[in-house]
């Protein structure tokens, strides 16, 4: 697809655009329609679109392997300290209530923080699951695998 | 006859003619004959109805943080769909699909007019 | 000018219908994709329509998200039309 | 309503056509179609659901799988009766009970009565964010949506687990790559 121009060109200008709207879907999501789900989700549309666009490899240099696997597992990590704050805090486990003084305030910041995190799992296990599918068909030629008869053989 | 009445008055007009448009390319869409005229027919309900039904609504709307947002649901589909389009036409140009012309029409698109 | 906004969405929902004829009856590939762009437009102006007629502003979202994720999908579907990998960057082949 | 029709018809196109290409495009389209429906019952936060996931991810990943497998349908000859009966009575049991279901929208079904007043009344005071299906997700039932966020990371392990090419057969020779890949 790298010889489109067209196609290049737009999508060039089209992927931070992407990217910025999922950042107010996942920051805005309190006001309107949206949250970390949907958002990273969108996130992870806009690299897909790279993808398609320049190819896995120049997309895997963008975001490494490592980190998109670090990344998948920060995010939980994320939601499961904000609720570890909460005990540590004096509080129940994702109680948001002691992480600052005003409780409205508490609880919105712990929301956006659960939010980020949920955000940041999906869009990374949305990309992982993706380039595992995409370049499965290289990798197995890559091995001298038949694609359509190995799931007969294991 | 107030200026509302008037902005009004354009904004239906603006969503009449968008729909009409829109029906008129949904019928192209499916009487014509081949893919590219189809695709022809698909661009002009992409891009002239959002642009007359939009704008109806950006009328509507007046200015507001919503206005901002129609405009730029407008600014994507004209930006992304005569792409999409376009890269439809190249991957049936290039997948060997020939156009309809005037003289291959008859003779079973042996060669081709573009 | 509730008539007028139920008109334009009738008109939609005809091009809708027409679009989506094209897509299911489409004889090839390319037809489907016309039709499911087509129907992808037209699915934007709708939510868009219908979040006026019903007067709640925030779905508008709804509608930007669709006209993204539309063109990307059909990027998709033409870039597996045309090189049976969606992993390539495409311009091996000339190289 | 219009587009319970169209609903319709793209569902029963979807289980005829034999192209996966095809299947995998209306399927596309029923997901918009769906999420149309959504954003006119107002439920945003599932309608925007609906068309980042069902519309642009899950063709994409299908597209994806497509690349791995053949482009048609195997047909497949007589029908298994015994399914088919099971199918029915299944539908028949399910039509049967609609109309035990409480009648729709109506302020008295019972998920409006237990726990929905309070989520509606206390939200604002107690979170001041207007976005009440955000606080319930996040606050109120916080611990269902780390269960979520972990399910989801199990999930992606999985499938790379199930999908990686084994090292041992990555130094494998390629020998056996000229085969034809016409069948399955």
């Amino acid at each position: 697809m790298k010889d489109n121009s067209i196609l290049v060109i737009v999508a060039r200008f089209l992927i931070p655009l992407v990217m910025l709207f999922g950042l107010y879907v996942q920051f805005h999501g309190e006001y309107s329609p949206g949250g970390g789900f949907q958002a990273g989700v969108l996130f992870a549309a806009a690299w897909i679109l790279f993808v398609l666009i320049y190819g896995l490899e120049t997309g895997l240099r963008v975001i490494p392997l490592r980190v998109i696997y670090s990344l998948g597992c920060l995010g939980v990590l994320l939601y499961c300290a904000v609720g570890l704050m909460g005990v540590i805090l004096g509080g129940r486990f994702l109680d948001y209530q002691p992480l600052l003084a005003s409780p409205q305030a508490a609880q919105q910041a712990g929301i956006i923080l659960v939010e980020f995190g949920v955000g940041v799992t999906v869009a990374s296990v949305v990309m992982m699951i993706f380039l595992q599918f995409a370049r499965r068909r290289a990798q197995s030629q890559a091995a001298g695998l038949e694609l359509d008869q190995e799931q007969d053989r294991s | 006859m107030s200026v509302e009445f008037i902005i009004q008055l354009i904004a239906a007009l603006m969503l009449g003619i968008g729909g009409i448009f829109a029906i008129i390319g949904g019928i192209g869409l499916m009487r014509f004959p081949d893919v590219f005229t189809r695709l022809h027919a698909g661009s002009i309900t992409d891009t002239l109805a959002p642009l007359l039904i939009i704008g109806g609504l950006v009328l509507l709307v007046g200015f507001d943080l919503l206005t901002f947002k129609l405009l730029a649901i407008l600014f994507f589909l004209l930006f992304t769909t005569p792409v999409a389009s376009h890269a439809t036409a190249r991957a049936a140009l290039a997948a060997g699909v020939q156009p309809l012309g005037e003289d291959t029409r008859d003779t079973g698109a042996s060669t081709s007019k573009s | 000018m509730d008539t007028v906004l139920l008109g334009t969405i009738l008109a939609v929902f005809t091009t809708m219908a027409l679009s989506l004829w094209r897509a299911l009856a489409g004889p090839s590939v390319y037809d489907t994709i016309v039709g499911v762009n087509a129907f992808g437009t037209k699915t934007v102006l709708l939510v868009a329509l219908i979040s006026f007629f019903t007067g709640h502003h925030d779905l508008i979202d709804v509608a930007l998200v669709y006209a993204l994720i539309n063109f990307i999908a059909v990027i998709a579907v033409l870039k597996l039309v045309r090189q049976r990998d969606l992993a390539t960057s495409g311009s091996q082949d000339e190289r | 309503m219009v587009l319970l029709v169209l609903l319709l018809v793209v569902g029963t196109a979807v289980v005829l056509t034999r192209d996966l290409l095809k299947a995998t495009m209306l399927f596309a389209i029923y997901s918009l179609t769906i999420a149309g429906l959504f954003v006119i019952l107002d439920a945003g936060d599932v309608a925007l659901t609906e068309a980042a996931v069902g519309a642009g991810i899950s063709t994409i990943l299908i597209l994806a799988t497509l690349a791995l497998v053949p482009a048609r349908e195997h047909r497949q000859r007589g029908h298994n009766r015994p399914a088919l009966l099971i199918v029915f009575i299944t539908g028949a049991a399910l039509v049967y009970a609609v109309s035990d279901l409480p009648e729709f929208g109506s302020a008295d079904n019972p998920v409006h009565q237990h726990v929905g007043p309070y989520f509606i009344e206390q939200t604002y005071p107690d979170m001041g964010i207007p976005n009440m299906v955000a606080a319930v997700l996040a606050s109120y039932r916080s611990i269902d949506t780390m269960g979520e966020a972990i399910v989801i990371l199990t999930a992606g392990i999985a499938v790379f687990a199930l999908l990686s090419v084994p090292p041992r057969r990555r130094q494998r020779a390629p020998d056996a790559k000229t085969r034809g890949r016409d069948e399955g």
